[in-house]
């Protein structure tokens, strides 16, 4: 089976800082893949790159063959592949359902005009939307949270939030930046279930950065691993998790003392 | 008590621009506030009390609107004002429609030619008084040469335009014509370099406001400039002293009538009430006092113009009074039908001045048709 | 060519202080200081009165125009601005108050120093003239010296005394700055009156060339907004670079652009436009720093 | 339902306050005058509504002076040089104020939060700066003895009468200005409560957010911006024809912040803002006539009270009749 | 003796949203107390009332014996509490040892800053090499340790860290742990730690609390906590 995105010698300089260094993989469809690394390797801004928030400096990124680097965010979006933000990003005055209803822009039929003059086609949109945010929430487990503003939200629900909004758009390649981050166990292993869900039940592949290791090794399927934005190492989680080199950047060694 | 006879003014007299308008309405209400002192004024067989209505346009157009709509509620039909140009060419179809005469002080030349009639022109026109001024220069000081600054704002490049127009015709040789400044220049030195170095005899400061002469005159002598600085406006003198000290000296400006060569004894008292109520005289009103006077005289000559302006209209071509203001023999009288083909101006005398050591000094005395 | 930079540096030295006090405000407040030329405009009337009417000694006067405007932006700040800020929700609303105020210093310069333009006795005499190479009074270039050293003394204020850190911080993150035990009230406070000293210095330092009058107030403000813009707003060296950019573009737009004068400013706002759609963040567009 | 059938019972009784109430009223007490007050309030807050709606996508705009300038002259050029019906020239005017906000805008929509509201304000000077410089608009001199607005009629059928003919053009001016000033609050209270509202709401928000849930954030912008810039151009285009003259002083920046002042006056969170902001502060002027030299002191007193007492505007009060879209 | 810290029933709430619903806690001398808990359960809260960043409603906040519930920031900190916040939040374009020096704001000394100074520095090195370099290029985890640092600057006696693991990989994660316990032990500075990582913040406390929603639901000896059923279930999860 071919690759459904891939990346190819990607390289972004900040100046004279080399954030990525010819970095090269691909995602096959249905698949979870993780990208770790310690903070500053370059995990955020190869997410960027892919969803075209950031210019490449040089390489490019491929979305079942075609080119979707260095493009407008948006049509990017269009095309499936929607990125969630690693800072809790959400439009604060807002209610958790209005955001999931204006989320789902891209599933609109009519145009802006034709919302504006009403036209019958966005009457139906616009019913469709709500009915697509409930079932959403349902489906996130979000029901009850509806109505909140979502500067009311928690940490942890903001990132549920995060991500709802990021699904909304009916992606088929979501990228999660760090969406269990403020999460204690119990909570992250839920997302972690909910994540497989969504990737199961919508088909949707999922691309994710996150320094939870737990999470991490029980939701990959692969692994990419990013040092001082060079690919140090890639593979199941098995192998990274056994990979000297990445035990040395990253992961560290077991401390009896911290009981770690 | 009497009856109140009101006359309105419309006018900027707060905010950045407030000095156009406050020497105005200060003028018009020391004015009629010794005129009511005196017991009122008399208008066919009536004795009134004069009010002054004044309105705040804040130099906004719109406003100015407003202001003249207001005039007409208030039942005004005279009004001194607006200040500027826009402000002046904004009121006339409510003047108009409204039958209200008003004294603006703006120089847009088809405000007073017909079909408009309805303004009057409150002052000197720069290009009445720019021609004689280079005139006198030409013959008498051999001024052959000059230059013109401008601030980059309406009214003083409608000025500019009209004394490069007047400069060329007598055959003055305009050696600088298109420098100008931003009204927020906080030094005058870059701007004038360029002018000072085509060594003109003469550096016309067209429009300037009292603000900005003397930095002018400043940056001008400072860099060497020896030759003669004028301009067509009225300047204060206190104002030139402060900013510019001893450098002013010899700066020909426009002025009314209380340098004291020509000064009547009522024009001093008027000074001196002036500075009485408010404070501090200022040089401009002497120009400014004339309109309420022209109101109240043809009022008299004509009383039926109280309440009908047309009436007013037909007094103004034969209209006549003595100039309380002057000495000698000087007549209050509608002028204009040189510039304008109809008597939509007052007969101010023109006073050319010379600024030196603080104050001015008359240096001729000219009248306009 | 020399007279052109001359006339840049005088320009931008006083350009850089009027645009540092309206970018510290800026970037402890966010608030947009429409006011800030009236408050130079105050100072400039402050030492007008003190120096020229009641013939104080100069340095006299210029202090007290400092004291004065720091005295009316701590005022402003506390009775004002702080408590709009806390209640309103959006923090853009501190607009309508600094418009209001802006209007209101207007009205209060009016009745209390008239709408004359007023200036001051030289505070010393003479021209420098190398050779027509560069001519420059002598009372420019004390202006020009004074303005860079208040320029460096600000600076120096900024960055190495206690205050000045807990200033730079709070501008940074307010909470965390109230973490370190930094009084966020008082601090505010400090900071608004600051710069409105700073503008109040400038009013008293450059009355001695340009004399004042209330008109000046408004087109400072936006030549204000345009330095900071240029600079970067909120930052220290942007207000210095945006003042000194703006005063050599000026010195040099005159110089060259003379014989199309009424065009002058329009390209420098042009051009001005054009750099900040390419660099929309000003030149070192960040946070206070 | 009962919800929207107490909206539309609201706006009946606004729109007959506004057409028969007013004018009885001004009849039945002479005051003349107010019909020029009361229009120019109706022309500005159209011109306010367009700064509003910049704000609804998270820009504060304190340029709309230079778009009712721009407005103002393409009306009275092509009356005056190209003999054009007023009525026609109208909409021109706004279009034409549409085309630059679209020209311009796409540059400088990139920049946000206070850079975003100073280069508007430095816009308002350059199109000043630009009208004294160009030889179309007359320069300084500016634009004078604009007729009054023609007749305008369809198929013989005379729909508007010429101004020029009316006994009294000052109520005629007014009904135009209002009529306006209805269209433009309509369309904005529709837009606003679309999803098109939904979305300026969004990128008012988080633009980030906004690109990447695939809305076009440059293409809404700039829609907007010219949505914004169309009702400056046709305020300025009727202020021109009312004034009969225009000059490029006729809007400067005080009037880019006055129409900024008036939204915040009214409220940014409520669709009928402005129009109550400019009612407000305009008419407020007015009124405070009397005051004399104390005038400015007295207005601006009241203004930092207002902002004190309710910092998010008159309509923070929840007057319900006038709540729009607020929340 | 009485307890360094007696946070006695208090409630707090954000407009009408309630955040904290009668929650009481405590902390000796000495002591390291680990907060855990879900999202949303107070944890955050609780900090921001002991610094004064929220007013509690009801109940009492008693620093060594004085009422300290409403009193304003700065004077909390001039007592000897220091926080490092959720987010860190450094000061971005300040260098290195202006933020560290912010953290010594309250204190006039400047010997006595000096040596604490030091004494940072000794105990993370990394600062030493970025003494001067602006904090927001700092990497995530040098940002950590220099606002553990900036906190250490006060010479506090108590320190609040909220949430110092979030968003740090691993390997940092344990250094930091492991400075936490040095400052604790060899500084002897009380610690209250709000930590998602419930298995480190066990492992280096004596004491936790386990909140839920606005309440204290289990507290007790970390090493208890650590093989209790209930904790076990929600807050420490199988073997990785
Ligand atoms: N816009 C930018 N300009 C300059 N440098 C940048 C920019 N964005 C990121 N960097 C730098 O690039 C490097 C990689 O940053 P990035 O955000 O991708 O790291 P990360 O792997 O996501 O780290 P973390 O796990 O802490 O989120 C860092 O050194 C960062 O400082
Ligand atoms: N500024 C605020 N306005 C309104 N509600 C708030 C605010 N801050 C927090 N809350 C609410 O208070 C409750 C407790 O929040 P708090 O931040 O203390 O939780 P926490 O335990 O620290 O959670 P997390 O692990 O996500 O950081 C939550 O329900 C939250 O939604
Ligand atoms: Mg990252
Ligand atoms: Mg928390």
């Amino acid at each position: 089976m071919s690759a459904l995105l891939e990346v190819r010698h990607l390289t972004k300089k900040f100046g004279g800082l080399t954030a990525n260094r010819d970095i090269s993989f691909s995602v096959k469809e249905h698949e979870i893949l993780s990208v770790i690394g310690p903070n500053g390797a370059g995990k955020s801004t190869l997410f960027k790159m892919i969803s075209s928030f950031l210019p490449t400096t040089s390489g490019e990124v491929l979305y079942r063959g075609e080119r979707i680097s260095n493009l407008k965010p948006h049509i990017v979006a269009r095309k499936g592949v929607v990125r969630t933000f690693q800072e809790t990003t959400i439009f604060k005055s807002m209610t958790v359902r209005e955001s999931i209803i204006v989320a789902q822009h891209l599933r609109s039929r009519a145009s802006l005009a034709g919302y504006f003059w009403r036209s019958k086609t966005a009457q139906e949109d616009i019913e469709s939307f709500g009915r697509y945010a409930d079932d959403l929430l349902e489906f996130l487990g979000m029901s009850a949270l509806a109505g909140e503003l979502a500067s009311n939200l928690p940490q942890g629900s903001l990132r549920a939030l995060g991500i709802a909004i990021g699904l909304a758009t009916d992606p088929k390649v979501l990228l999660l930046d760090e969406p269990f981050a403020g999460m204690n166990h119990d909570e992250t292993m839920r997302m972690v279930a909910l994540v497989r869900k969504v990737r199961d039940d919508r088909g949707v592949t999922v691309l994710l950065v996150e320094h939870d290791m737990a999470a991490v090794m029980s939701i990959s399927d692969r692994i990419v691993v990013l040092n001082f934005g060079e690919m140090i190492a890639e593979g199941t989680p098995q192998e990274i998790q056994s990979d000297d080199k990445v035990i040395e950047a990253y992961l560290g060694s077991a401390d009896d003392e911290i009981g770690m | 008590e009497n009856p109140v006879l009101k006359i309105g003014f419309v006018g900027v007299t707060s905010g950045p621009a407030a000095a156009w308008g406050i020497s105005n309405q200060r003028s018009m209400e020391a004015r009629a506030a010794w005129l009511n002192e005196l017991g009122g004024y008399e208008i066919g067989g009536t004795t009134y009390d004069i009010e002054i209505v004044s309105f705040d346009d804040q130099k906004d157009p719109k406003r100015a609107i407003a202001g003249m709509e207001k005039m007409a509620q208030e039942n005004i039909h005279y009004v001194v004002g607006p200040n500027v140009d826009d402000g002046a060419a904004a009121v006339r179809p409510v003047a108009e429609e409204k039958g209200i005469i008003y004294f603006p002080y703006a120089f847009p030349k088809e405000l007073y030619t017909p079909p408009a009639s309805n303004a009057v022109l409150g002052m000197v026109a720069n290009y009445q008084s720019g021609p004689a001024i280079y005139e006198y220069l030409r013959d008498e000081k051999g001024v052959k040469t000059v230059a013109f600054v401008a601030a980059n704002e309406s009214d003083p490049l409608s000025q500019r335009d009209g004394g490069v127009e007047a400069a060329k015709e007598l055959g003055l040789e305009v050696v600088s014509s298109n420098v100008t400044y931003q009204v927020d220049t906080t030094d005058f030195t870059p701007v004038i370099t360029p002018v000072i170095r085509t060594q003109p005899d003469l550096l016309v400061l067209s429009g300037v406001s009292p603000a900005h002469a003397p930095q002018l005159i400043r940056s001008a002598r400072e860099l060497g400039f020896e030759g003669i600085i004028s301009t067509e406006t009225a300047q204060d003198a206190t104002v030139l002293q402060e900013g510019a000290g001893d450098l002013a000296n010899g700066f020909i400006s426009v002025g009314g009538a209380s340098t004291p060569e020509i000064a009547s004894d009522a024009m001093k008292e008027f000074v001196q009430r002036y500075t009485d109520m408010f404070g501090e005289y200022n040089d401009e009103s002497n120009t400014k006092v004339y309109a309420l006077e022209y109101i109240l005289e043809t009022l008299k000559a004509n009383p039926a113009a109280i309440d009908d302006v047309e009436e007013f209209k037909k007094t103004m071509d034969t209209f006549e009074a003595p100039n309380p203001f002057m000495e000698g023999d000087a007549k209050l009288r509608y002028v204009g039908t040189t510039s304008f083909g109809q008597k939509r101006q007052v007969a101010v005398p023109l006073v050319v001045n010379v600024f030196q050591d603080g104050e001015f000094e008359t240096l001729f005395v000219a009248e306009v048709d | 060519m020399e007279q052109i930079i001359a006339n840049g540096i005088y320009l931008g030295a006083q350009y850089a202080m009027i645009a540092l006090g309206l970018t510290l405000i800026f970037a402890l407040m966010n608030v947009l200081n429409f006011a800030h030329g009236q408050m130079y405009v105050l100072g400039g009337f402050v030492t007008y009165t003190i120096y020229g009417q009641l013939g104080l000694p100069y340095v006299v006067a210029l202090l007290a125009s400092c004291v004065t405007l720091a005295v009316l932006g701590a005022l402003i700040e506390k009775f004002l601005f702080g408590p709009v800020i806390r209640r309103s929700s959006r923090e853009e609303s501190t607009m309508l108050l600094a418009a209001g105020l802006a209007f209101l210093l207007d009205a209060v310069i009016l009745l209390l120093f008239g709408e004359k333009q007023r200036g001051v006795p030289k505070i010393v005499d003479g021209v420098l003239n190398w050779d027509f190479r560069i001519i420059m009074p002598y009372d420019r270039i004390l202006i020009c010296l004074l303005a860079i050293l208040s320029i460096v003394a600000f600076i120096s204020f900024m960055q190495f005394t206690k205050t000045g850190r807990a200033l730079r911080a709070l501008a940074q993150d307010r909470v965390a700055a109230q973490l370190m035990g930094v009084n966020v009230e008082r601090y505010s406070m400090i900071g608004f009156a600051l710069g409105a000293m700073l503008a109040g210095l400038v009013g008293g330092l450059l009355v001695t060339i340009t004399g004042i009058n209330l008109g000046m107030g408004g087109p400072t403000s936006i030549k204000a907004f345009m330095m900071v813009m240029i600079g970067g707003a909120g930052v220290i060296s942007g207000a210095i670079a945006g003042g000194i950019i703006l005063g050599f573009m000026e010195a040099i737009g005159l110089a060259v652009l003379s014989q199309y004068g009424d065009i002058t400013y329009l390209l420098i706002f042009v051009s001005l436009m054009i750099f900040l759609a390419i660099r929309p963040q000003g030149l070192m567009g960040k946070p206070w720093g | 339902m009962t919800q929207s059938l107490k909206m539309l019972i609201n706006a009946v009784i606004f729109l007959v306050v506004l057409f028969v109430a007013v004018p009885v009223l001004i009849a039945a007490s002479g005051r003349t005058d107010f019909y020029f007050t009361l229009t120019s309030v109706a022309l500005l807050s159209i011109a306010s509504a367009g700064v509003w709606l910049m704000f609804y996508i998270g820009r504060i705009n304190i340029g709309q002076g230079a778009f009712a300038l721009i407005g103002a002259y393409v009306s009275a050029i092509l009356v005056t040089k190209a003999g054009m019906s007023f009525w026609l020239t109208l909409p021109l005017a706004g279009l034409f104020a549409a085309l630059v906000g679209v020209l311009i805008g796409v540059p400088i929509l990139r920049l946000k939060g206070v850079y975003f509201a100073m280069i508007s304000l430095v816009l308002t000077q350059v199109v000043s700066l630009t009208a004294l410089a160009l030889p179309i608009t007359n320069g300084a001199k500016g634009i004078t003895s604009i007729p009054l607005p023609d007749e305008l009629s369809v198929l013989g059928v005379t729909l508007i009468p010429d101004f020029a003919t009316l006994e009294n053009s000052r109520l005629a001016f007014y009904y135009t200005a209002c009529i306006l000033m209805v269209l433009t609050f309509a369309a904005m209270y529709r837009l606003v409560n679309s999803r098109l509202g939904h979305i300026c709401r969004s990128m008012q928000q988080n633009e980030e957010l906004a690109a990447s849930i695939g809305i076009n954030i440059a293409y809404v912008r700039v829609i907007v911006f010219a949505i914004s810039s169309f009702f400056g151009g046709i305020g300025g285009a009727m202020f021109g024809s009312i004034a009969q003259s225009v000059y490029p002083s006729t809007f400067v920046v005080t009037d880019s912040v006055n129409f900024m002042l008036n939204c915040f006056l009214g409220g940014l969170g409520y669709v009928f803002g402005p129009m109550l902001g400019t009612l407000v502060l305009y008419f407020g002027w007015d009124l405070m006539f009397e005051l004399g030299r104390f005038q400015l002191l007295v207005y601006s007193s009241v203004l930092i009270m207002l902002m004190l007492v309710l910092p998010n505007g008159l309509l923070s009060l929840k007057l319900p009749r006038f709540a729009g879209a607020g929340k | 003796m009485s307890k360094m810290l007696e946070f006695h029933d208090v409630e707090l709430y954000y407009d009408h949203v309630y955040a904290l619903r009668g929650v009481s806690i405590d902390l000796d001398q000495g002591e390291t107390v680990a907060l855990i808990g879900a999202n949303g359960a107070g944890k955050t809260s609780i900090l921001r009332a002991i610094t004064g960043l929220a007013r509690p409603r009801t109940g009492s906040i008693r620093f060594e014996g004085e009422e300290i519930a409403g009193a304003n920031p700065a004077d909390v900190v001039a007592r000897g509490i220091a926080m490092v916040p959720e987010g860190r939040r450094v000061f971005p374009y300040m260098s290195v040892k202006d933020n560290l020096l912010m953290g010594a704001f309250t204190r006039s000394d400047k010997k006595d800053i000096q040596q604490t100074l030091d004494r940072v520095l000794e105990r993370f090195p990394r600062l030493k090499e970025r003494y001067s370099q602006t904090a927001g290029t700092l990497s995530g985890g040098e940002q950590q340790m220099m606002v553990i640092g900036r906190a250490l600057m006060a010479k506090p006696r108590l320190l609040l860290l909220d949430e110092p693991s979030l968003g740090i990989a691993p390997k940092l994660v344990q250094d930091i742990a492991r400075s936490i316990v040095s400052i604790n032990r060899e500084e002897g500075v009380s610690v209250l730690l709000v930590e998602q990582n419930s298995r480190m913040a066990l492992s280096i406390s004596n004491r936790a609390y386990a909140l839920t929603t606005g309440n204290v639901v289990i507290e007790g000896n970390s090493k208890e906590l650590m093989t209790d059923p209930r904790i076990k279930a929600a807050y420490l999860g199988g073997e990785v």
